[in-house]
This record gives structure tokens, C-alpha cells and sequence, in this order.
């Protein structure tokens, strides 16, 4: 029910320390986004790389040192936290430890003089979404780390507000308890349309709760797309290697007209991929990027797109299991079928699809061979 | 009806008078009276800050004969030029009266008056086998102190007063200084504290006290030595004319039938040997309801209310030291076998004359001057700095000589 | 965080070290009483026992200076309501003013905060001998003297720079973020402060309302000048059992006890207050 | 712990401002007053005594304070008096807040028992030192000195500021006891759990981690009991009335001995102007050096 | 470096409600558990289930209420916490608010009187791997929630216990850095040899780093085994449905002579199925259960093991598809390829290999056909 504009926005604490050491002067640098009204935004990025920073800016918690900041068109500079109209669920929870479970909960809606049977409604539907029904009379003191966090979302899911506000909502959950969180809070996104900004370091929810992700590193922006377009179009290395559980796999290659050669392989290359190449001018060099997924078991197959190196890690999975392989100086990683019969020290052949991959330049780590310059496109996305 | 508040000192003798109020409110029941009642300190205070900044808090003040003469001068007490015939202001000891008077008009009525006298134990002496003149010498005194003196039995040769304060220990060294020959000016106002009457005065207290008297005496004021003596623990004892009947009495004193009496002691001179204090009645320039308060104060201090007091509560309670119809009274010479002697010792007191040598000041045991609180003051704390130890008899004179300098300097400065 | 409690932890059974540790603190808790209870016993006493070379312990107590204390001349009710009222008030006035500095300074430091503190503080510095006169000049003119609100305000003044320093060392104990869900949660300043803020302060807040009482209730030096009977509080009751002559030890316990039992009962009470922290479990 | 905002916005100080204001007003007032009135009286020849001779002296108060030897005195005795009891009570109240912070039996008894000295007035508190327990004749202690065999001491007398840092201690130790009590419950458990995991032994989980803690309100205690002490009054006032000699006259005592027998409202407004002089050199000292070290402690 | 034993332990908080609202009385309840020498046993179960309360109580931090605990075959039930030589990552930090990053790291250190240089070597090492290098000298107020973790996990590292406890010391970090992490972890713990209790929520960290996992459930242990073992062979309904992601799908079905027949679909079953079902007497129900990842498009297969329904849910994650399929009153999950060409709302076809159900008796909800009981197996295997 808001469109939330960030414009330019950066964040310097002043308790930061100055350029040292490879550090980034800024938590939060140039941010540009506008979402669309009732989107629901995913931030994802390595941690302490601005993302709770964000958050707090738009709550109003933090004042940011450049930028400007809109909810709805208006700027929000001078708008306190507590008339935004914004639900938050803090990464540190923040409970009021004097108040039981249900107060907590209750807590906004009885300021905004809700009749009390509503709260009452509102919390209990709450507290039974969160299987917390039982804990509604406990002080936060009593629970354990994943009942807290659970209180501390049940704060925001009472509430109907114009943004949502979730930092790291799940990160204390088993899993099951998290396929049905991210099912129920997909479920109230669509019911209620409110405009959500969600922080996970969990892969699989920020695919598949997210209309569109916020890459981040270093306080900047890496990528705005969609879930598919991110995955199957990073704009750079970071992001290819961010996305994507394990993480894609680089190696270093030469090329020579149609051929890639890195130490130990070769592959040959499509006329998209060699035009790619070509732009790249007369450097020689450049990154491979294959996903582990992408990389298949292949004791017989000689052709293009052949990895054959000593097995070093087995990692079984249940469904699949990971093998990492040395190639050269680097560990490959492949997602292989469940009931590998390799042992450690082994040497395994592995093979993949020489359109499945992905170029970077060696230098500035951009992707090769997409049509539009990555910040441009971050923006046209946007 | 006037309600008027008296500010009074928590004095027995005021105690008194306050459950004496019914009396008067039976002869004047439009006049309600307040009464502030503290400590004497606190009350000088109060009083102090408030007529000082005509605050007119107070219609009846109980002060003293110590600044009634500096505080009529300063014009914040009215005089008491319109007494009633009935008041017979002659029948008042006519050394209370001049205390009070400037230019021998009254600014202050008494309410009971002081002196300083001698009490010793009777029993001890006999048993020591020495006898006590009716006007001893400070030298006599010591030589008592040490016969009578047997700390392992509770029992010190002499007690005196070593609490430091203008009106505690300084009360009655000064009256030792005046009565060693030394005064506190010459008659150029030049302080004289290191003179050599003053050391002699100061070494005798010393001796007396160090090693005949009680132990932690500089935290010994009147209170004090008055319990001590009550419960048999001294000797002897130089101190106010008041507790004569508190130590006769055997509900308090354990000693009473024992308690001997004497003048104060002299050395070289008799003059200024014993003290003369008067608490009086004054009605501050700024009262509020000055003609309440002048009725108020007549009658607390007439010899009506000291008759009403002797039927109400006896003889012995009646506030001495005022009226001379008061000690020709048949049945206060009854009770107060000491009444004569009291009596002699506050009419011989002489303001005017309190030291062999002539001075610039009046005063026997302080000097009506505004300095002098803060010099007594000081001096005391010296004196009691003697005692303990901290500095020598002449170290300490020379500090209190400096002080007194610095402080007549100022007052100097101030008034060009 | 948890709420398990630093004695249930295993090994820290008390053994023979805790029971002497127990013992140690019954008493010095005993021995600091002592002084007091030698003052109650001292006011049973007749003013002839009261001073004695050997100290009595056993003794037949008498109530005589409690009466006299508590006669009808001596106006104890007057001067005890007149201190409950400029205590209660001055510390219910300090603490509405202290709380809201103390908050903003707790919670939205500044640069300034710093100094702030240091200020206020400072205003303390002056002693009130040093400014009994200006202040009774002032008052005089505003027709202050010996009255309640005079007083009440002067012990506002006195305690307040107290208790803005003891309210904001305890609201810094106070995770910001909770103030910070609180703001997200649509609660106002004042909202915050007393649904949130206060009573998780709660224990601090009870040892500083104490305090400013005790030290209100106890003040003797301003009472005893700028009052005389109207709003003369339990000191100047108090001051008014000293005397220059005669004994008057035991009357003098006897008032002291009776100036001193509304404040230590009300101290038995208010320490009740200083439980547990409740922070626990708020944050990560 | 959190991340704090550091910053305060423009937008937020509104709310700072006006919450602040009511407190700073109230003081503003009650401090520049009192305070321009004593430095204009300092300047002044005002003796109450003398109510005609009224003017302007100049340094004249001041001149006549400096070269006072009883002034240095009695700051030297302010200053002892300030760090003998500071460093007293708050040792002590660490200690005692430490051995009340336990559970035993009758906890809540034994700490109102140990907290009471502080609920009585001062200047009876004076008294009851002065006449039941150092008097060297009836007091309790010449009493136990006696039946152990000993002569009993001449507190007062003998040990003047030492009688009265005691007395001083006894009413303040408990003070600090109560305000780093509370301290001491807000701390959070998981800490120690930490700190115990971590191998520290008692006296190191208390070195590093109690004290941290304790920093702030440590802070406090030194701070406020520092005012107390360097104003203390009462119990000079009714115990040795600054004697013998000068031996317990502080600057409080001496500010009232100027006022109350020299009449002399020049000099102890001056006197009085020394002490607030005083007084903020011993505040910047405890800011500089030791509330960096003890602010340490704080959450944020 | 320890053997660390549990025997019937319980645990029971003060302020623990009774058993209102089928709530359990304990916490932690008939623990047993023995570890090997330097084993790395990981602990699993949905939040609130006790297991930072079982970690709590081998710190001694927590009392057991019942039972007994031994390190190396001494009761500790009288030893102080500091004295049991453990390091700890706490679920909430705990760190020391007033000490840099490398004092929090190196306090422990400092304490043992380490020396200097030992102490700086051990934390600049700690925090490289942590990549918290740059971050040494802030306080911990000004790190954000990832940074923070990985100083409490640091606090833990620097040390050389006997043994670990991590309660969910991952669970902030992003997946790179947890892959990382993990990784680390697992090569620390076999340099050291130290025995490692491990809570975490997420299954690849179980599933890769535990020797052994202990499966509880509301202060119950439900099985303790080998990772592959729980895999495959749970001991009952709860475990199967909790250990991969997604859970296993369950369906009602009857069963005759060989077929099992469910709302549309039927199977048939193997010798070995039937000897189970045979062993469960008279009662023609139980349930049947089927892995996503056992689950693939069978548009025309029609034999046994097929399964029809309406597809409700399509998640598209990347290398493989969840699709959710209502068969009857069920929504069962399907591991599908990654580009699935369906629709929501399709009929799609799912195929299953009858050798990899897992039957489960309709009451007790126990495996059917284990050879063992189940507590002689937890037990067996310990
Ligand atoms: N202090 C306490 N008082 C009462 N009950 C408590 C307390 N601490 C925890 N509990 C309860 O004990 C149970 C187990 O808690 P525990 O913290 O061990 O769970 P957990 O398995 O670590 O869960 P999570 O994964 O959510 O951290 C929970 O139901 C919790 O509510
Ligand atoms: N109060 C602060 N003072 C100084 N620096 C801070 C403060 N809070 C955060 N930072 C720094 O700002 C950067 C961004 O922090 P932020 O909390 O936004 O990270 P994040 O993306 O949420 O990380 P995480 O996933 O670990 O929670 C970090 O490098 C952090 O160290
Ligand atoms: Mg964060
Ligand atoms: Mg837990």
C-alpha cells in the first residue's frame, strides 16, 4: 500500500573508522530503488553489508547522511519512526521483556486503540500461525531463541501497516518451522498487498518469496532483478557467485578464437559467447563460471567441457551428493547424484554444458556479453 | 485576636514558660502566642539572618546580653521606655539591667540571669582532707584537683569546660584570663593575647585540664560537665550559677547532698572572675505586632510569673538571677541554699570593670562587640587545639593573636 | 539470556564458604544497625539511665519520652505532615522532571549530553551555607519563607541534579532497541516512557525516589532557616529537643526515633522495589 | 546490545529539547540566582552586624580569604575528608553490595538492617556518634576499650577528622551500597555465563566483567558522594564544630563560621565562590580520569 | 578430547507452567547419550524442542533437574562452569559489551595467561578465518548482527577446550560465508579432535558436519544416528518428515496382500514392505511416505507408484523445481527439473520407485520393518 523511494541514499556511522584497512568509508552508499506499490522487496547480500542499515533507514531509525528517502512521494526526512506506519521485526528481536508474549504482540494495536476484541483476535490468529499459543501468558525471558524470534514476528504480522519491515525474520527456525513461515507470510503478502522489505541469508526464501532482490556488497548495490533474472543473469561476478547454493564455480581461462583453455580443460564456444569475448578486446583472459549443478559425472565423455581433477571433499547430501574437485589450483564443486561411488583421492571426470556457462572479465568482474551496462540495467530494471 | 511568635531557646527555664502560656492566655485571650523553639545555636542563627534583613519573622526574640547592646545600637530592637509602673523595673539586679541597657535605656527584659560559681564534692574533700574557701584561687583549684583526682574510681579532679565555642570554653577561660590580669585590648583596641597574664591563664587550664580532668574534655560544654558532676564523676566544678538546683536536686543528681558551693576562682585579681549572662526578652524594630509583644515580654518577665512559677511548679523552678525580689523571697531561700551566693556573685559582676587593668570594651566573659563571636569562636577552637595537643600554649596564643588582628583589621577597612 | 539465576548454577551450592559468607553479611547488617537501635533503646530509657558509665541493655523501659515527644505542645503531627508533603512533593515533582531529562538524554545523546550532566551536577557544588543569604533574601521578597511550596521547591532543587544523574545511569542500562521497537510499534514519547521505559526502570527509579525522599526528608540546614512553624518540617522537631541545659538525651531519642521510623519504614518497604532487572531476554 | 543510533538526527532532538527543558529551566534558575548573588556579595562589604557600612570592596573579601591560614586548612581538610570517605564508602559499598547480592536466608532483613544508617538525619546522626558511641566516658566504644582493658580513645579530641570520616562512612556506605545493589541486578546474565565459560575465576569475572558493569553507576556514586562530602556539615557541625582547632573545619563549616559569627557575608560569599571553584576542578578531575575509565562499562 | 556422557537427564525450569495445553512438563527429558572421544554430534529439532537447554546444562550453566552428567566418567554435578574447560557459542552472543572484538576473542586467553604473542597469533588467525579481521578494534555495538556472530564464534575458536558447544553459531551469516564457516569448522574439529556439540536449524550443516545427529523433539530425543542412517532409515514419522528439505510427503493409504492403495494411486509392494505390514497385524492403514526428491514427472507412466494432481504451488529455485501437487487431502512436494513447463492449476503426473517409501504405523506413527526397536537402536548406536 506504499511506494517506497530510497534516492541516492548512503549511511556513515559516526563511529566508523575512516578508509582503513580495506574497509568502506560508508555502511550504506548511493542506494537507489523505488518499488512498486505493494512489492515485496528482498535484500540479500553478505553479512555487514548494509542490509539491516537499509531497513533502518526507511523505519526512521537511522537518519541518513545523504540521500533523500520517500514514502508514497513524500519525503520522509522529518517523519518520526512511529508515524510511518511501518512494522519491523528487528534482527535482534528487541522484546519488551516486561510483557508477556501477548502483550507484546497486542502492544501497537492497543496504542492505535484497537477494540479489544480485535486484538485479542488478531494476536490469537498470530500466535496460532506461529505456534505460539501456548507461550502467550510467558515473558520473553522464558522462551527459547527461535520462540522469541517468532514473538518478535508475531509483533509485525498483527499489524497492518504500510511497509514491512523483516530482518532476518526465519534465521532462528527449524526448517519446517520456515517452509511454513515463508508460506504464511507469502500467503498474508498477497492477502494484504503491503509493500515488504524482507532480509534473509536464506537462499531459497529470498527465491522464492522475492519479486525482486537486492544484491549488496559493501554497502552498494550490485543488482536489482528478478529471482530468475538473478540467477541466470548475474550482472557480475559477486552476484553469480552469490546466488546460487553451493556457489558457482570460477576458473581462469585463455581463449583463442572459438576455444577456451584453462589448466586442465577446454571447451569450445557459441557465437553469442565468442562475440561476448570479442568486445572484451584483445585480453586473452577471462573468468569461467559454471554452476556445481551444472557439472555432471562423466568418466567416459571426451569432448568439449571436460573438468578432470583429484577428488578432495564428499559431501552427501540425502538427495544429491557435493564432490569438490581439484582443477588446477582451484576446488570445483559439483552436485552430483546421490549414491556417488568415488572415494576421497580418487580422480573424477566431470563435464558440463558449454552453454550453461557464464564469462566475466578478468578485470572489473562484469559479465561478458549482455547487452546493457550493468548499472543501467540495475536502473531500468528498478 | 493577634498571634504573635516567640523565638526562644530550648532552655528549661523557657520550657517553662511556654507551659506557663495558659496563664497568660487567661489575662490576655486575644493574644495567641507561637513560640519557635531551638537550640541556641540554631536560634541565634535564625534570629541572626532575620532581623539582620528586617525580615520581621518574629515579634518576641530571646537573645542575650551579649548582643542586645550591639543590636539595639544597630537599631533593630525597640526600647522598653514605656513600662508599666506595675513592672517595677528597679526591683531588677541592677548589673542584668545595665547589660541590657545602651545609653541606660532598656532594649531587652531579662528572663533569668547567670553568674559563675564553684560546686566541689563534700565528701571528697573530707575525705582528702582539704577544705574549700568561699573565694579560691585558680592556684587552690589545681592543687584540690590533684588530691581529689582517681580516674581508676570514675572520679577526675576537675571538669571544666574545653567545648570549643564563644559561649562554652571561652565563657569560662575568659573570665580566667580577666582574673590572671590579662584582657583581650589594650585601650588602643591592640588585641593582647600573647601577653604573658594570657599564658599563665592558658597553661593553668591546660594543667587542670590535661591532667585532672576528664578524658575527651574539649567535647565537654555545660551539658556535658553537668552530667559528669551529677553522676559523681568530678571533683570539682566551675561553671554557671544555673546548675545549682539541677545538681541540689536528687531526682537528677546523685551527688546532690554532697554538691558544695563556692565563688568562682580568682588568681591575682578578683575582678571579671565570675561571669553575669542574662537571657532576655526583645521585640525586634521589624515585629509585626509590637504591642502584643511588649505585653507579652512584661509579663514573662515580671515578678508576677515568677511568683505564678513558684506556685505552679516551686521555687526551685522559677528563672533566677533577675529580680532582687526573687532572692528576698522566704521561700526560695529554702529551697536554694545557694541562693545568697548566687546572688552575691551576680551583683559583683562588673561589665565595665571585668580586669585589673582598664579596657576599651564591656564584657566580662565576652566583649560587646560583633567581632567578638567570631573571635571567641576561634580562640575557643584554639584553646581546645591546646588541649588535644595540636599546638603549644604559646603557638597557639600567637594564632589566636593573628586571627584577632586580622579581624579588627577588616572591621577597620570596612568602616573607612 | 536466560532466566536462570546465578545460584542455581551446579557448584555453586552454598557450601561452608556460603554460610560464612551469610553469616559475615547478618553481621555487619547488625552492626551498622546497631547505632540505631541503640538510639531506640537509649529513648526507652530514663534520661538518668540514658547516661551511665556502663552501658545498661537490660533496663525497664519506660514510655515517658516517647509521650513527651508525642505530647500535644511538641506539634509532632504538624511537623510530620509538613515533612510528608515537602518530601512526597519535591521528590514526586523532581522525579516528573528528572525522568523526561533523563530519558532524552539516555536515549537521544547528543554532544552535549555529556556536558549537560556535568552542569547539572555542578549546581550542587555551591554549599548551602554559601548561599543561605541570597536565597533568604530572594524568598523573603517572594514571600516564600515558611511556607510548604518554598520548601518543596528548594528540595526539588537540591535533589534534582540527583536524580537526573542516578534515572539516567539506570535508563542506560535499557537497550535502545526496545525504544526503538516502541517508536516502530506507534508509541509517543510519552507512551514510551510509561509503558515501556518506566517500569522496566522500575527498580532504579524506586531507589531514587528513595533516595530523594531520605535526603529531602532528612534536610535539616535549609528547613531549620527558612521556616518557622508553618512549614517547619521533622528537623526543625528534631533540633527543637537539643538543648544547651539539662539532659535531654533520651527526649532527644525519643524525637529522633520518631523523625526517623516513618523513613526507614517506608525504606523497609521501597527496597522490596529494587528486584531483578527485567532486561533479560529482550535482545539478542 | 544494539546498534545504537550514534547520531542524533535533527528531527529527533525536538523531542530531546523539550524533554530536557522543564529540568534545565528549573536549574538554570536555581543555580545563576544564588550563584550571581554570592559573587556580587563577594564583591561587596556586607556584614550583618553592621548594616550601615555597605559598598563595593573589590578583592578585598578575596585578598583577606587567601591569606587566611585557616581557609587552606580547611580546604586541606575538605579534600581529605572528600577522598578518606569516597575511597571508604565506595570500597565498602562494593564490597557489601556483593555479599547482599547473594541469596541466603533473610537477604531482604539483613540489607534493610545494613541500608538503615543512611534513613537518619545528620545531624543526629552526629549526636548518636558524638554522645553514645566516641564519648570518652559514656560512649559504647571507651565502654568496650574499658572492659577489654584498655584506656578508652579521645575520638573526638585525639582523632578528630578520623571520627568524622567514620561517622561520615557509616551514613554513606550505605548509600553506595543501595545505588550499586541496583546496579548490580541489572546486570545481564548471559555475561557471566560467558565470562564462567570462559575460565574466569570469581575475582576476574568480577575485575572484567562486574566492574565494566559497574562503571557507570560507580560513576555516579563517586560523583554524587563527592558533592556530599565536599558539602558535608551536619556532623561537624554537631559533633567538633570544626576543632579542635582547625582540625574538621572544612570549607562548608568555615563558609559558616564567616556567615554565623563574623557576620561577614563578603568573605564567605567569597569563601563560597572558592568552593564552587573547588569543586568543578574535582568534577573535571573525575570526568577526565575517571569516567573514561568507568563509562567503559556501559552498554552503549 | 572428552567423552561426554548424559544419563536420564532432565531438566525442568522454576517457572515452567505445568503440562496446560498440551504443553510438555520438562524442557529436557530421559537425555542419554554418550559421545565418543572427540566426536561432533550435531543436534537437531523444531525450536523449543530444548536443545540450547541441553547444551546449557553440559556448561553447567543450567541444572539438571534429574540425572546425571559426565565428562570423561567424572560427575560434574559439583564442578563450576569454570572449571569444565568448555568453550561455548551462545545462541544470543553474549558477548562483553564493553571490550573490542580482539579482547572479546582473547579474553578466555588472557585469563589462562597465554602468553602476548600466543594470544595475538590465536585471535589474528581467529579472525581471518572469520573474516572480522578489519573489525578488531570496534565494540560490539557497532557491528552488525552477522559480525556479531562471528565474534562469538571467534570467542569459541580461539580456544582449545574440551569441548564445544555452538548453538546455532551460523545462523546469521550469509551462505557463502556459512559454507565457509562450516568448512572451517569441520577442519578445525579434525586438527583438534574436540568434542563438538552442534545445534543448528539448517540440514546441510547437520547432515555434513555431524557424526552423529540427536533428533528431539519437545525435550525428547527421537533418534539418534549417522546422517545417511537418519536419512534413510528413521525410526518414526517425526523423524522422516524432519530431516530433509522439503519434508517428506505423507499419504493415508490401506494396504492388501502386496498393493497399497491410496486416495489416487496404488503401488505395489516388496517382500520386504510386506513382511512389515504383515508384522502390524490386523490394521489395513498406515502411512506412506515419499521424499520430493523420490518424486519425477511422469506424464506417461502409468505403472505402480503414480500419482495425479492439481498443481498448486511452482517454486523455481534455481537448479531444480518444488512443485506442490493436491492429491486427494494432501499437498504433496515434487523435486522437479528446472525448467518445468507447467502451469498452476495443470494436472501433472509424479512417479515414485516403490523401493524408496517409507511405511509407518498409523498410530504410533513408528517405522514399520526396522529390524530393531527403536529405543535399542538409539541406544545400540550410541
Ligand atoms: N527460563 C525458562 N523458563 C521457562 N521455560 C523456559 C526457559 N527457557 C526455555 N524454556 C522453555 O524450554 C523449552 C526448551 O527451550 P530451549 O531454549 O532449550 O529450546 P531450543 O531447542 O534451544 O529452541 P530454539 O531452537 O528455538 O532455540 C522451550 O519450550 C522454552 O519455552
Ligand atoms: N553503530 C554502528 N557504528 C559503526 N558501524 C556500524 C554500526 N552499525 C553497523 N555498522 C557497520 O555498518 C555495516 C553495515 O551494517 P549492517 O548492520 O547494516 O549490516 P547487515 O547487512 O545487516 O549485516 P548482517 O547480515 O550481518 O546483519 C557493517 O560493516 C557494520 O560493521
Ligand atoms: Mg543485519
Ligand atoms: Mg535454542
Amino acid at each position: 500500500m506504499a511506494i517506497v523511494e530510497l534516492k541516492d541514499v548512503a549511511k556513515r556511522y559516526d563511529s566508523m573508522p575512516g578508509k582503513k584497512g580495506g574497509e568502506h568509508a560508508n555502511a550504506v552508499e548511493d542506494f537507489n530503488l523505488i518499488t512498486r506499490d505493494g512489492e515485496f522487496v528482498v535484500l540479500v547480500g553478505p553479512s555487514g553489508c548494509g542490509k539491516s542499515t537499509t531497513m533502518r533507514m526507511i523505519a526512521g531509525l537511522e537518519h541518513n547522511t545523504a540521500g533523500e528517502i520517500r514514502i508514497n512521494g513524500q519525503d520522509v526526512s522529518a517523519v518520526e519512526p512511529r508515524d510511518r506506519d511501518i512494522a519491523m521485526v528487528f534482527q535482534s528481536y528487541a522484546l519488551y521483556p516486561h510483557m508477556s508474549v501477548y502483550h507484546n504482540m497486542a502492544f501497537a494495536l492497543e496504542l492505535k486503540k484497537t477494540p479489544k476484541d480485535e486484538v485479542k483476535k488478531r494476536v490469537q490468529e498470530a500466535a496460532k500461525i506461529l505456534d505460539i499459543e501456548h507461550l502467550l501468558d510467558r515473558k520473553p525471558r522464558a522462551l527459547s531463541g527461535g520462540q522469541r524470534q517468532r514473538v518478535a514476528l508475531g509483533r509485525a504480522l498483527v499489524r497492518q501497516p504500510q511497509v514491512f519491515l523483516m530482518d532476518e525474520p526465519l534465521s532462528n527456525l527449524d526448517a519446517r518451522l520456515r517452509v511454513e513461515m515463508r508460506a504464511e507470510i507469502t500467503r498474508l503478502h498477497r492477502r494484504l498487498g503491503v509493500t515488504t522489505f524482507y532480509v534473509t541469508h536464506d537462499q531459497t526464501e529470498a527465491m522464492t518469496m522475492g519479486q525482486r532482490i537486492v544484491v549488496m556488497r559493501d554497502g552498494r548495490i550490485q543488482q536489482i532483478d528478478t529471482p530468475y533474472n538473478l540467477y541466470e543473469r548475474p550482472l557480475n561476478r559477486f552476484v553469480a557467485g552469490f546466488i546460487g547454493t553451493p556457489s558457482m564455480n570460477f576458473l581462469q581461462a585463455d581463449y583463442q578464437g572459438d576455444t577456451l583453455r584453462g589448466e586442465g580443460f577446454s571447451c569450445s564456444l557459441n557465437p553469442h559467447q565468442q562475440a561476448a569475448l570479442g568486445d572484451a578486446g584483445q585480453r586473452a583472459r577471462c573468468w569461467l563460471g559454471i554452476r556445481p549443478e551444472h557439472l555432471h559425472q562423466a568418466d567416459t565423455f571426451t569432448g568439449s567441457g571436460r573438468l578432470e581433477g583429484a577428488v578432495e571433499v564428499i559431501e552427501p547430501l540425502g538427495p544429491v551428493t557435493m564432490a569438490q574437485v581439484r582443477i588446477g589450483e582451484t576446488l570445483v564443486t559439483a552436485q552430483l547424484a546421490a549414491h556417488l561411488e568415488v572415494q576421497i583421492g580418487d580422480t573424477l571426470a566431470l563435464a558440463f554444458d558449454p552453454d550453461h556457462v557464464h564469462l566475466f572479465d578478468i578485470d572489473s568482474d562484469r559479465t561478458l556479453g549482455l547487452e546493457t551496462d550493468p548499472a543501467v540495467s540495475a536502473q531500468a530494471t528498478a | 485576636q493577634t498571634t504573635i511568635t516567640v523565638a526562644t531557646v530550648n532552655n528549661p527555664d523557657m520550657v517553662t514558660m511556654q507551659k506557663m502560656t495558659r496563664a497568660f492566655n487567661e489575662a490576655h485571650p486575644d493574644i495567641k502566642v507561637n513560640y519557635v523553639t531551638l537550640a541556641e545555636n540554631e536560634l541565634r542563627q535564625k534570629i541572626t539572618t532575620d532581623i539582620s534583613s528586617g525580615g520581621g519573622q518574629y515579634d518576641v526574640i530571646t537573645v542575650s546580653n551579649y548582643e542586645t547592646p550591639i543590636w539595639a545600637k544597630n537599631g533593630w530592637l525597640k526600647a522598653m521606655d514605656h513600662l508599666p509602673e506595675s513592672y517595677q523595673v528597679d526591683d531588677l539586679i541592677p548589673s542584668v539591667r545595665q547589660g541590657l541597657s545602651v545609653d541606660d535605656k532598656l532594649y531587652a527584659l531579662p528572663f533569668y540571669a547567670e553568674s559563675s560559681m564553684t560546686y566541689y564534692r563534700k565528701d571528697l574533700f573530707k575525705k582528702a582532707g582539704i577544705e574549700m574557701p568561699d573565694h579560691p584561687t585558680w592556684s587552690q583549684m589545681q592543687d584540690f584537683a590533684q588530691k581529689v583526682h582517681d580516674p581508676k574510681n570514675g572520679v577526675y579532679g576537675i571538669c571544666l569546660r574545653g567545648l570549643p565555642g564563644w559561649g562554652e570554653n571561652m565563657a569560662l577561660f575568659s573570665t580566667m584570663v580577666n582574673s590572671f590580669g590579662g584582657r583581650w585590648f589594650n585601650e588602643q583596641w591592640e588585641p593582647q593575647l600573647t601577653s604573658q597574664q594570657w599564658k599563665n591563664a592558658a597553661n593553668a587550664y591546660k594543667t587542670m585540664l590535661t591532667q585532672y580532668g576528664p578524658p575527651g574534655s574539649t567535647s565537654n560544654g555545660f551539658t556535658e560537665s553537668e552530667t559528669l558532676f551529677a553522676n559523681g564523676q568530678c571533683g570539682m566544678w566551675v561553671d554557671s550559677t544555673v546548675a545549682a538546683g539541677y545538681l541540689s536536686n536528687p531526682d537528677n543528681s546523685k551527688v546532690a547532698d554532697q554538691v558544695g558551693f563556692a565563688q568562682a576562682p580568682h588568681e591575682t585579681t578578683e575582678a571579671g572572675s565570675s561571669w553575669l549572662y542574662a537571657w532576655a526578652l526583645a521585640v525586634p524594630e521589624s515585629a509585626k505586632k509590637p504591642d502584643a509583644a511588649q505585653t507579652f515580654v512584661d509579663w514573662a518577665t515580671s515578678a508576677d510569673y515568677i511568683q505564678s512559677v513558684a506556685d505552679a511548679h516551686g521555687w526551685l523552678s522559677v528563672p533566677p538571677g533577675t529580680r532582687e525580689s526573687t532572692y528576698e523571697s522566704q521561700g526560695y531561700q529554702k529551697v536554694a541554699p545557694f541562693a545568697g551566693l548566687v546572688e552575691e556573685a551576680i551583683n559583683s559582676a562588673d561589665p565595665e570593670h571585668p580586669t585589673a587593668e582598664p579596657v576599651p570594651y564591656t564584657g566580662i566573659q565576652f566583649i560587646s562587640i560583633p567581632q567578638f563571636q567570631a573571635i571567641g569562636t576561634r580562640v575557643g577552637q584554639i584553646m581546645a587545639g591546646i588541649l588535644s595537643g595540636q599546638s603549644s600554649v604559646d603557638e597557639g596564643l600567637e594564632q589566636a593573636q593573628a586571627f584577632t588582628e586580622r579581624l579588627m583589621r577588616r572591621a577597620e577597612v570596612t568602616r573607612k | 539470556m536466560t532466566a536462570s539465576t546465578v545460584d542455581k548454577t551446579p557448584g555453586r551450592k552454598s557450601g561452608a564458604g556460603g554460610t560464612a559468607l551469610t553469616l559475615l553479611a547478618w553481621l555487619i547488617g547488625i552492626t551498622m544497625f546497631f547505632p540505631i537501635l541503640w538510639v531506640v533503646l537509649t529513648a526507652l530509657k530514663t534520661e538518668q539511665t540514658a547516661f551511665s558509665m556502663t552501658p545498661t541493655f537490660i533496663f525497664s523501659p519506660t514510655l515517658e519520652s516517647f509521650k513527651s515527644a508525642l505530647a500535644q505542645g511538641s506539634g509532632y503531627w504538624h511537623y510530620a505532615l509538613n515533612s510528608v508533603i515537602t518530601a512526597l512533593g519535591s521528590t514526586l515533582v523532581g522525579l516528573a522532571l528528572a525522568i523526561p531529562a533523563a530519558y532524552a538524554m539516555a536515549f537521544y545523546p547528543s554532544k552535549r549530553t555529556d556536558f549537560t550532566l556535568v552542569w547539572m551536577v555542578s549546581t550542587k557544588f555551591i554549599p548551602a551555607v554559601g548561599v543561605l543569604i541570597p536565597v533568604f533574601l530572594v524568598y523573603r521578597s517572594l514571600g516564600l519563607l515558611d511556607t510548604r511550596l518554598g520548601l518543596t521547591m528548594l528540595f526539588t532543587s537540591m535533589n534534582l541534579p540527583i536524580m537526573v544523574w542516578m534515572v539516567y545511569s539506570y535508563f542506560r542500562d535499557i537497550p535502545v532497541d526496545i525504544v526503538e521497537a516502541a517508536s516502530i510499534d506507534g508509541a509517543s514519547t510519552a507512551q514510551t516512557m510509561f509503558r515501556v521505559i518506566l517500569p522496566l526502570a522500575l527498580p532504579g527509579l524506586a531507589s531514587t525516589g528513595l533516595l530523594a525522599l531520605i535526603l529531602a526528608w532528612n534536610e535539616s540546614f535549609w528547613s531549620l532557616t527558612m521556616t518557622d512553624y508553618h512549614a517547619a518540617t521533622l528537623a526543625v522537631y528534631t533540633a527543637s529537643f537539643k538543648s544547651g541545659e539539662g539532659l535531654f538525651w533520651a527526649r532527644l531519642s525519643a524525637a529522633s526515633v520518631m523523625t526517623i521510623a516513618p523513613i526507614v519504614v517506608l525504606g523497609w518497604f521501597a527496597q522490596r522495589q529494587m528486584v531483578r532487572g527485567l532486561t533479560f531476554g529482550a535482545v539478542k | 546490545m544494539s546498534a545504537s543510533p550514534t547520531n542524533a538526527s535533527p528531527k529527533r532532538r525536538a523531542p530531546t529539547r523539550r524533554l530536557m527543558a522543564p529540568a534545565v529551566l528549573f536549574l538554570l534558575i536555581w543555580m545563576i540566582v544564588p550563584l550571581a548573588m554570592t559573587l556580587y556579595y563577594s564583591l561587596q562589604d556586607y556584614n550583618l552586624m553592621m548594616p550601615d557600612m555597605r559598598g563595593f570592596a573589590g578583592f578585598l573579601s578575596y585578598e583577606l580569604l587567601f591569606t587566611d591560614p585557616v581557609f587552606w586548612d580547611a580546604l586541606l581538610n575538605t579534600l581529605l575528608l572528600v577522598a578518606t570517605c569516597l575511597l571508604i564508602t565506595v570500597v565498602a559499598g562494593l564490597a557489601l553490595a556483593l555479599l547482599f547480592n547473594r541469596t541466603f536466608v533473610g537477604r531482604g532483613i539483613a540489607r534493610t538492617l545494613a541500608i538503615s544508617p543512611f534513613f537518619v538525619m545528620p545531624v543526629v546522626t552526629g549526636l548518636i556518634w558524638k554522645y553514645m558511641l566516641l564519648d570518652p566516658v559514656y560512649g559504647l566504644f571507651s565502654w568496650v576499650m574499658r572492659s577489654m582493658g584498655f584506656e578508652p580513645i579521645e575520638w573526638l579530641s585525639s582523632y578528630p577528622l578520623l571520627s568524622v570520616v567514620m561517622m561520615i562512612s557509616w551514613e554513606w556506605t550505605p548509600f553506595a551500597l543501595l545505588i550499586l545493589l541496583t546496579g548490580l541486578q541489572s546486570l545481564p546474565e548471559d555475561q557471566l555465563e560467558a565470562v564462567r565459560l570462559d575460565g574466569a575465576n570469581r575475582w576476574q569475572e568480577f575485575r572484567h566483567i562486574v566492574l565494566p558493569h559497574l562503571g557507570q553507576v560507580l560513576y555516579v556514586v563517586v560523583m554524587l558522594e563527592s558533592i556530599f562530602f565536599l558539602t558535608s556539615f551536619a556532623e561537624i557541625y554537631a559533633t567538633t564544630s570544626g576543632g579542635p582547632g582547625t582540625a574538621t573545619t572544612n570549607l562548608p563549616y568555615y563558609i559558616y563560621l564567616g556567615a554565623f559569627y563574623q557576620y561577614d557575608i563578603g568573605l564567605s560569599s567569597a569563601a563560597a565562590i572558592g568552593a564552587v571553584v573547588l569543586a568543578n576542578i574535582c568534577a573535571i578531575f573525575l570526568i577526565r580520569f575517571v569516567a573514561g575509565n568507568l563509562n567503559a562499562g556501559s552498554q552503549r
